[in-house]
């Protein structure tokens, strides 16, 4: 690299995006997903991409390593990494481009390596390219995995891939991208498959790799806490156009984009609450693939939408040094007019009466491949009437065995002993009695999971008000009409399936269907972690209006903790299958805490900037 | 092919010894034992190295072998063999009338396994076997049979003879007899080979040694004779066998038998009673055209009796019964059957039989008579519908005199009778056959069955098939007979 | 929450509706080679089965003892056989048997596979173990001995075919659905479907069987081509449908071993055309599973 | 991993018992009685008594199969009705005969089928992965006997160059045995190529999709490379499953093959015993395909762990 400094200009720039377009061919027509995206990333510098699922963020990262799918193509524009032009390379030299020059480390770590070869050996592939041999290649192995801070390399070489957990793995392809010493690195999505501590430490690891090394990166996330705490540069990217782009503190407290703007107040921050008043929210829907529209792709979203903006499409508009927003009316986009009102009747927690459900010692051991893995540990839990009891926990921590047990869907240990209003209840959700199953019902984390794909939303609200509510015929008909309408959807829309709707809408229904049965208590196990901001601000204004009507109690499960303290009345922290602590959402947040809940909350990035101390836990 | 009727390959000029003759039989279908042999692979390896009193040969005539001569008294209820002398077993030991006695009382005892007893049944017990001497054995009759020796013959074909207190159920592991091959080796389900008795009594054996593969299927052995892997197939059906009769380079070895299909009609079941019913369905075969299709012209006309052309016996005076349709719809007609009916006829899927079945399916067709086909594994034939089916239709071997054929199938208490034929004339006259002694007399009777068989037409014969094998055209001298032994001691290749 | 309140998502279906997605995939159907070439195939056949001997120039049955065994020639395209008979009306006339067992078959065997591959699924537990225990061993066990006890209980036949193969379907069908069945099953539907109260069979016909009955159509149309060519053999052994009336597979049993002979016609037009049907077939079913897969 | 193997072992053992309960019990359906086919159709039926009581096929079924099942379980498969001698080497020589055939078979198909199943995958779409698809599907399609009678008159009469029966001479050695061979395992080789074709091509096609993989290519590493040392490994172990699924047909299945070639195989072996009604011949052949069946379905449980290394560590993380 040095050597080739001095005998080349140095280019100023690790990657030029220069007006690129990029179509996928489906049904032998061009889908258009990235139109007109320009941006450049300089040496050194680390370069956020944001956007929605679908927005084009991965086929961005694709189409610069020449990677695209099959039918995917470049259809325009250029693209030069370190000052070469990437789309004219031919076979041999794309190679060495991607031996030398450029990295990428994508979401799942689990699947990026090959199972069936011993972890060491795919590393040092990198090296044998490079043209050291077999010894020489797995010293610089062990030497690189240590500086990824992989305690005992030697040992973890030989290891297979399904034998390390998520965040060694992610090391182990982060040191395998790193290894070349490569100009950029692209990082897709590096840490949205990892816990929220695990992550923090992989984004600790990248942030000082990145110094080290002084490689340039293209971070790619949709999350913007996250491109908050790592980016120098952010570019918005909505439906395959770059909307904003501008230096990440400005861009986060001063956007520029309608769409921006809408976005982050979609987040609840700040430790916002429900009794705050309603989070805002983005209207419409993300354009389908391969739109074709006139004028700006967001308009028909916008509430400053003018016949301009139908019919002439925004140029990115400078909007301050090193700002551009693509957008007529970007001076006004700040001001943007809230889509939904403030006000908000909060739910009122009857603090009166005996818990409506009570778990006393409950214990869930599963066996798996002849070990026994215990997924809940003696759990005492109360939920009052009437209040959402957020449950937080890493993965794995037993939060939906919890929810399980809770239902009837998983029977727990002997000896446990669950409760509802008083009354122990069957560990099977069999033996239970019809009053028993009708109070206890779900909303999933995923509702394509969670919705039966072959039917109708007719028949999916229908069936339960059916089973449920004992209802039929004309009075079903009226109550699934009223039901429908309350989770705010449309009569049009019982006609349709599951695949018809988009993830908002799905999730109205499995919302809806919950409800069908006047349930008691309504268990959310991360109703919205598998939607988009947008999407997920009014599903939760949604859960609290259901909630203050109906007097329904929540229990509330999610990894996110800026959702969950917006959303509860007390927290409980789960920790290997075990309650950690247990109060008010301000007690838990405020402190004093249990070191895990504190490493918790300290790994959490936040756009705002505003760090905790990070906290690491050891074992 | 090049044709050899028998009489040519054993009447030409005798071939050079040595080699190795190697021929494809069909696989035999349990253990070779002489006591319970039932199938034609059985029985080409129980002649290979036994012999028998004497032979029935290619034209149905005897020939002395392990018997000097034999007489029978003027009842022919006793017959007696003399034994020839200076015949050793492979095992060095000589055959005597001991011997002799032995084996007839093992095969024909009744409350024993063989598959002789059928032929034994009600013409001998095991008490009536007397050894005169040594090299005498007298036969003493339950019932005179004037064709005895037929049945101590190669057409009796599991009456080789042990030696004495031999116990057949090991013979598998010997192949122990008197004849022109010794065993080499035999291997179940695969093959046998043999080498040449030097010890033998008679014309040594002219190959040094044969070897016999074994085949599931016809084809197989055609495509081995074909591609030269084999020399002689033992034997073959014109179904299948076209690819023989038309090469060049295979010499067809053509034995006129007896062999045929019985085409029953239940005598007793409507509309069958009628003979005139009967009449009619016999009379829409046409015969020669059966005999070219199926057959390529290697059989012969039936006449609707079991007098088949190759029998001395046969009155061959008596007119050829032909197709006639015309005659046919008229006797249907008068029988109160102008517009047909529908039956059902059931066979087996052996050889040419499925074909026929098919082809008295069409012929009936046309004076109205719908037959339905059952065509099935000769096993479930056997076990479900032989006896009872309203037609059905079997497979009848060759025999050198006729009165197997005219017994168990017709008379009224036969116990193989399918057609139910229940007739009171034929019964006399049949016994009468098989008590005349001597030729004229035999073909005066025959006349008369075959004129009442005409009329009554319990069953339809319509042909006598060939027996058919195969060499390759440079070998010579290979002597199949009737009933299906492939004798191979004259065989050379040149 | 007032009428006054508009729904937050203004828009409609984000994907196309049901009918439109059945629409696409048959166009995308009729645009695949493959598929025209096997569709018109099978129709061919399927015709030469509806009307069978009116399509024929001569009568499949009519003997002629005088002209066994002629090559093809004007009055006999595909010559005659060893009975005399036209061998092309045979072959047009021999499609029906085998139209209706393979497709009938097929149908048995996936009704029945699907009801035992979804018991198993769903039920798990002891029902599967035995239940696949079971089906492994009738997996073992060799077709063709299959074939031939059911032929012995119950005479040849095409319906003793069609059991047969249906029987023998079953096991492979189900295995099929069992393993799409194992991953629904895992499916928060089937959760929400048990808090409901929902009894099994409910569960099992009603909830997971539409979810399932794509690979189940995908597999119906790959085992009817292995239907086609088990009846064929079949009834190449005699199993099968009795003569005189014509069939690929027992025309062919009664000719081949005269090919050698030099009468090549009489076997090689009914293997063609079963090698055509099989080959339609298959060429259907990649095209369909190739749509719905991919 | 112990665990895994004792688990499929004792699966495997429980199939085989219902196995021997199906055979056993579905082959009283056979109609007539055993010594009825031994003695045939004209035998006295005293003698046919004596022959059933001596065979002990009059004694309840149960004792029957009590009796047969402990004696197999010892080694001791029976007497065969037909050839009234033990069972053990007629099965034992005609399983050596099956296995050796189909030993020819899968030499040859297997690499062939693999080679073609992954060209079709690294062609996805294009021309070469059309043939090889279209190809291999018709191959598969066209029933045994008809290639079969195929193959005998090109090779072994027009040609003549190979031997048209399957069935050597006597001490012939292993090269003169294969090359008998060579002409009855083509009709095989046809009917497998498209079966593994597909599922070679299917393996890779997900493979070279795999997240895998496009680290792999990222990396920089040559093409060939890629492909052999990333894809193949992965793609190729699901095929070794599926080809060990096949021994059933390739043991047992031949029928038609063993019928046109001559050949002494255990499947035309049961097939006439079955028609012969030789039931300890027919229980102890069926048991035996079963026995050959489930052990090469363990032998490829076994590869296919070893080669996964998520099964051979267990999944302890
Ligand atoms: N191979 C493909 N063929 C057709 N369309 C595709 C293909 N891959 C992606 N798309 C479409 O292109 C659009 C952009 O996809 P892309 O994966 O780049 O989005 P993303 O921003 O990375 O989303 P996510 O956050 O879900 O990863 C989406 O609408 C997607 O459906
Ligand atoms: N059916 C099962 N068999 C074996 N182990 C299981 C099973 N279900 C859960 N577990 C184990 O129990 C533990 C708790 O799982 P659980 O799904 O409750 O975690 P979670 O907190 O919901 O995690 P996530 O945030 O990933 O949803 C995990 O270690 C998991 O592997
Ligand atoms: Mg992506
Ligand atoms: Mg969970």
């Amino acid at each position: 690299m040095s050597a080739a400094a001095e005998t080349m200009p140095v280019p100023d720039v690790a990657l030029d995006v220069a007006n690129v377009d990029v179509a996928y061919r489906v049904r032998g027509r061009d889908r258009l997903v990235l139109r007109d995206v320009s941006f450049h990333i300089a040496r050194g510098e680390s370069y956020g991409l944001v956007g929605e699922s679908g927005s084009g963020k991965s086929t961005m990262a694709l189409a610069l390593m020449r990677y695209l799918p099959r039918n995917g193509r470049v259809r325009s524009g250029a693209i030069t990494i370190d000052g070469r032009d990437a789309l004219a390379l031919g076979r041999s030299d794309l190679r060495r481009l991607r031996a030398e020059t450029v990295s990428m480390v994508y979401q799942e770590p689990g699947r990026a390596l090959n199972p069936s070869i011993r972890v060491g050996r795919q590393m040092a592939e990198v090296f044998e390219i490079a043209g050291l041999d077999r010894g020489a290649a797995m010293e610089r192995s062990q030497a690189m995995l240590d500086k990824v801070r992989i305690a005992d390399p030697a040992a973890v070489m030989r290891r297979y891939p399904h034998q390390l957990s998520g965040g060694m793995l992610q090391r182990v392809v982060i040191a395998m991208a790193l290894a070349s010493e490569p100009s950029l690195l692209v990082l897709d999505e590096p840490t949205t498959a990892l816990d929220a501590t695990v992550e923090a430490e992989v984004l600790d690891l990248v942030a000082a790799l990145r110094d080290e090394f002084s490689t340039s990166v293209l971070f790619i996330s949709h999350n913007l806490g996250v491109i908050a705490r790592m980016c120098d540069r952010v570019g918005v990217l909505y439906a395959g156009e770059l909307v904003e782009e501008g230096a990440a503190a400005e861009v986060f407290a001063e956007p520029r984009h309608p769409y921006t703007v809408g976005l982050l107040r979609c987040i609840p921050r700040r430790g916002r609450r429900k009794d705050h008043g309603r989070l805002d929210t983005i209207p419409g829907f993300l354009p389908q693939p391969g739109h074709t529209a006139e004028g700006c792709i967001f308009a028909p979203r916008c509430a400053l939408a003018d016949d301009r903006c139908r019919t002439e499409s925004p140029p990115p508009y400078a909007v301050g040094p090193g700002r551009t927003s693509r957008c007529h009316h970007h001076e006004q986009a700040p001001d943007l007019p809230r889509e939904t009102p403030v006000d908000l009747q909060a739910p009122v927690v009857r603090e009166a009466g005996a818990p409506v459900v009570s778990l006393r010692g409950v214990s869930k051991t599963f066996a798996y491949y002849g070990e026994r893995v215990r997924g809940l540990v003696d759990v005492d839990l109360d939920i009052n009437p009437g209040e959402t009891l957020g449950l937080v926990g890493e993965s794995g921590s037993g939060k939906t065995t919890l929810a399980r047990v809770l239902l009837g869907l998983t029977e727990p240990d002997p000896g446990s002993e669950v409760a509802l209003a008083g009354v122990a209840v069957a560990g099977d959700a069999r033996g239970r009695t019809r009053a028993q199953v009708k109070a206890l019902q779900i909303v999933f984390q995923n509702p394509d999971s969670a919705l039966n794909r072959r039917h109708s939303v007719r028949r999916l609200v229908g069936r339960a008000l059916h089973r449920l509510a004992g209802l039929d015929g004309e009075a079903l008909q009226a109550r699934l009409l009223e039901l429908i309408r309350s989770v705010r959807m449309e009569e049009r829309h019982l006609a349709l399936r599951p695949t018809q709707l988009s993830g908002g809408l799905k999730q109205r229904v499995a919302i809806a269907r919950a409800f069908a049965g006047n349930p008691e208590v309504v268990v959310c196990d991360e109703p919205t972690s598998a939607l988009d901001v947008s999407v997920q601000a009014a599903i939760l204004n949604l859960l609290v209006d259901l909630q203050s009507r109906e007097g329904v109690t929540y229990l509330f499960i999610s990894h996110d903790l800026g959702v969950v303290r917006y959303l509860s009345d007390r927290i409980a922290v789960l920790y290997l299958g075990r309650i950690m602590e247990l109060g008010t959402a301000e007690t838990v947040f405020a402190g004093p805490h249990h070191p895990y809940t504190e490493a918790l909350l300290s790994a959490v990035p936040s756009i705002d900037g505003t760090h905790r101390e990070r906290i690491r836990l050891e074992g | 092919g090049a044709n050899s009727s028998s009489s040519a390959s054993s009447g030409g000029a005798p071939g050079k010894p040595g080699g190795t003759i190697k021929a494809g039989i069909i696989t035999p279908s349990g253990a070779i034992d002489p006591v319970t042999v039932l199938d034609q692979g059985g029985l080409d390896m129980l002649a290979q190295t036994g012999e028998y009193l004497c032979l029935a040969n290619s034209k149905s005539q005897l020939v002395p072998v392990l018997a000097e001569s034999w007489s029978a008294n003027p009842a022919a209820n006793v017959w007696t063999f003399k034994i020839r002398q200076g015949v050793k077993f492979h095992n060095g030991q000589p055959l005597t009338a001991d011997d002799v006695v032995y084996t007839y009382k093992l095969q024909s005892d009744p409350k024993g396994k063989s598959n002789a007893l059928s032929a034994f049944n009600g013409i001998i017990v095991p008490s009536g076997v007397e050894k005169v001497d040594d090299f005498t054995v007298a036969f003493h009759l339950t019932a005179p049979d004037a064709n005895f020796p037929y049945v101590c013959s190669s057409e009796n074909y599991n009456m080789i003879i042990l030696p004495n207190n031999y116990d057949s159920s090991k013979w598998e592991g010997s192949f122990i007899g008197t004849g022109p091959f010794k065993l080499k080796s035999y291997t179940a389900k695969v093959g046998a080979s043999f080498v040449r008795n030097e010890a033998y009594w008679g014309k040594k054996a002219l190959p040094d040694a044969t070897e016999f593969t074994f085949y599931d299927a016809q084809q197989p052995q055609i495509l081995a004779l074909e591609a030269g892997t084999i020399d002689v197939v033992g034997q073959f059906s014109v179904q299948g066998g076209q690819a023989l009769l038309n090469n060049p380079k295979v010499t067809v070895i053509s034995v006129r038998s007896s062999a045929h299909r019985e085409l029953s009609m239940r005598n007793d079941q409507a509309p069958f009673t009628d003979p005139r019913v009967r009449q009619a369905v016999a009379l829409t075969l046409a015969r020669p055209d059966i005999v070219q299709g199926l057959f390529q012209g290697k059989a012969e006309l039936g006449n609707d009796s079991p007098f088949a052309p190759v029998f001395a016996s046969t009155d061959s005076s008596v007119p050829q019964r032909a197709q006639d349709l015309t005659k046919a719809k008229q006797l249907l007609q008068a029988a109160g059957h102008g517009s047909g009916f529908s039956t059902h006829l059931f066979t087996e899927t052996t050889q040419e039989m499925p074909a026929f079945a098919q082809i008295v399916k069409s012929s009936a067709a046309k004076i109205g008579v719908d037959i339905a086909l059952t065509i099935e594994s000769p096993d479930q034939y056997y076990s479900k519908d032989w006896l009872s089916g309203i037609m059905s239709m079997v497979d009848y071997g060759h025999r050198s005199v006729p009165n197997l054929f005219l017994q168990a199938p017709l008379q009224s208490k036969g116990t193989w009778n399918a057609a139910h034929f229940k007739n009171s004339q034929y019964d006399t006259l049949s016994a009468q056959y098989i008590a005349a002694l001597d030729l004229q007399s035999q073909r005066t009777v025959a006349g008369k069955i075959q004129n009442l068989l005409l009329e009554q037409t319990p069953v339809i014969y319509a042909y006598f098939y060939n027996y058919l094998a195969a060499s390759a055209s440079n070998v010579s001298g290979v002597e199949p007979t009737g009933i299906g032994h492939l004798f191979l001691f004259n065989a050379s290749k040149a | 929450m007032s009428a006054a309140n508009p729904p937050v998502e203004a828009a409609g279906a984000l994907d196309a509706g049901v009918g439109q997605v059945r629409r696409e995939l048959l166009h995308q159907l009729l645009h695949s080679k493959t598929f025209v070439i096997g569709a018109v195939i099978v129709i061919f056949w399927a015709l030469c089965a509806l009307l069978g001997s009116a399509l024929a120039p001569h009568d499949p049955l009519g003997q002629n003892l005088l002209a066994t065994n002629q090559r093809p020639s004007g009055a006999h395209w595909f010559g005659t056989d060893q009975l005399g008979r036209d061998v092309f009306s045979r072959v047009i006339a021999g499609a029906r048997s085998i139209l209706i067992v393979a497709p009938l078959a097929t149908l048995i065997g996936t009704v029945l596979g699907t009801a035992l591959g979804l018991a198993m699924g769903y039920l798990s537990g002891w029902t599967d173990t035995v239940a696949s225990r079971i089906v492994e061993a009738v997996l073992a066990l060799p077709v063709v001995i299959i074939a031939f006890l059911f032929v012995v209980a119950l005479g040849p036949s095409p319906r003793t075919l069609t059991i047969v193969i249906g029987f023998v379907f079953t096991p492979l069908i189900a295995r099929t659905v069992r393993s799409a069945v194992l991953s629904e099953r895992e499916l928060d539907y089937i959760a929400a479907a048990r808090l409901r109260g929902e009894r099994s069979p409910y569960i099992m016909f009603a909830e997971i069987l539409p979810n399932v009955l794509q690979p189940i159509l995908v597999e119906f149309t790959v085992r009817v081509g292995y239907a086609i060519f088990a009846v064929a053999t079949l009834s190449f052994l005699g199993f099968g449908i009795q003569p005189p009336t014509a069939d690929w597979g027992a025309d062919i049993s009664v000719n081949y071993a005269e090919i050698t002979a030099g009468f090549w016609w009489e076997t090689l037009f009914p293997a063609l055309a079963i090698a055509s049907l099989v080959v339609a077939v298959n060429l259907i079913a990649d095209s369909i599973s190739g749509v719905l897969e991919g | 991993m112990a665990l895994y193997i004792a688990k499929r072992v004792g699966y495997a053992l429980i199939t085989l018992w219902i196995l021997s309960l199906i055979v056993f019990f579905a082959g009283q359906v056979l109609p007539g009685d055993p010594a009825r086919s031994i003695l045939g159709q004209l035998a006295p039926q005293s003698a046919i008594n004596a022959l059933d009581h001596q065979l002990g096929v009059d004694r309840p079924l149960l004792t029957q199969y009590w009796d047969w099942i402990t004696g197999f379980v010892h080694g001791d498969m029976g007497n065969s009705y037909q050839f009234r001698a033990p069972v053990e080497p007629y099965i034992s020589a005609a399983l050596q005969h099956s296995l050796k055939l189909a030993a020819v078979a899968f030499v040859i198909v297997v690499p062939i089928s693999i080679l073609g199943g992954v060209v079709a995958a690294l062609n996805v779409g294009r021309a070469p992965d059309r043939i090889i698809t279209v190809l291999g599907l018709s191959a598969s399609t066209v029933p045994e006997f008809v290639s079969g009678i195929v193959v005998i008159i090109v090779f072994g009469i027009w040609l003549d160059v190979l031997p048209i029966s399957a069935s050597w001479s006597p001490g012939a050695s292993i090269p003169d045995q294969v090359y008998h061979l060579i002409l009855p395992s083509i009709p095989l080789v046809l009917i497998l190529f498209g079966y593994i074709a597909r599922m070679a091509r299917a393996g890779t096609v997900e493979a070279l999709d795999s997240d895998y993989a496009r680290t792999a290519v990222l990396k920089g590493l040559p093409r060939g490379v890629v492909i052999r040392r990333h894809v193949l490994r992965n793609s190729l172990v699901p095929t070794v499953t599926v080809i060990a699924t096949q021994t059933g047909y390739l043991i047992g299945g031949l029928v038609i093959v063993e019928t046109l070639f001559n050949y002494q195989g255990i499947g035309l072996l049961i097939y006439k015993a079955a028609q012969e009604k030789d039931f300890p011949m027919l229980e102890a052949g069926v048991l035996s395909i079963g026995i050959v069946y489930m052990v090469a379905t363990l032998i490829a449980d076994f590869v296919y762990s070893m080669l996964n290394p998520r099964i051979r560590f267990g999944a302890s993380e």
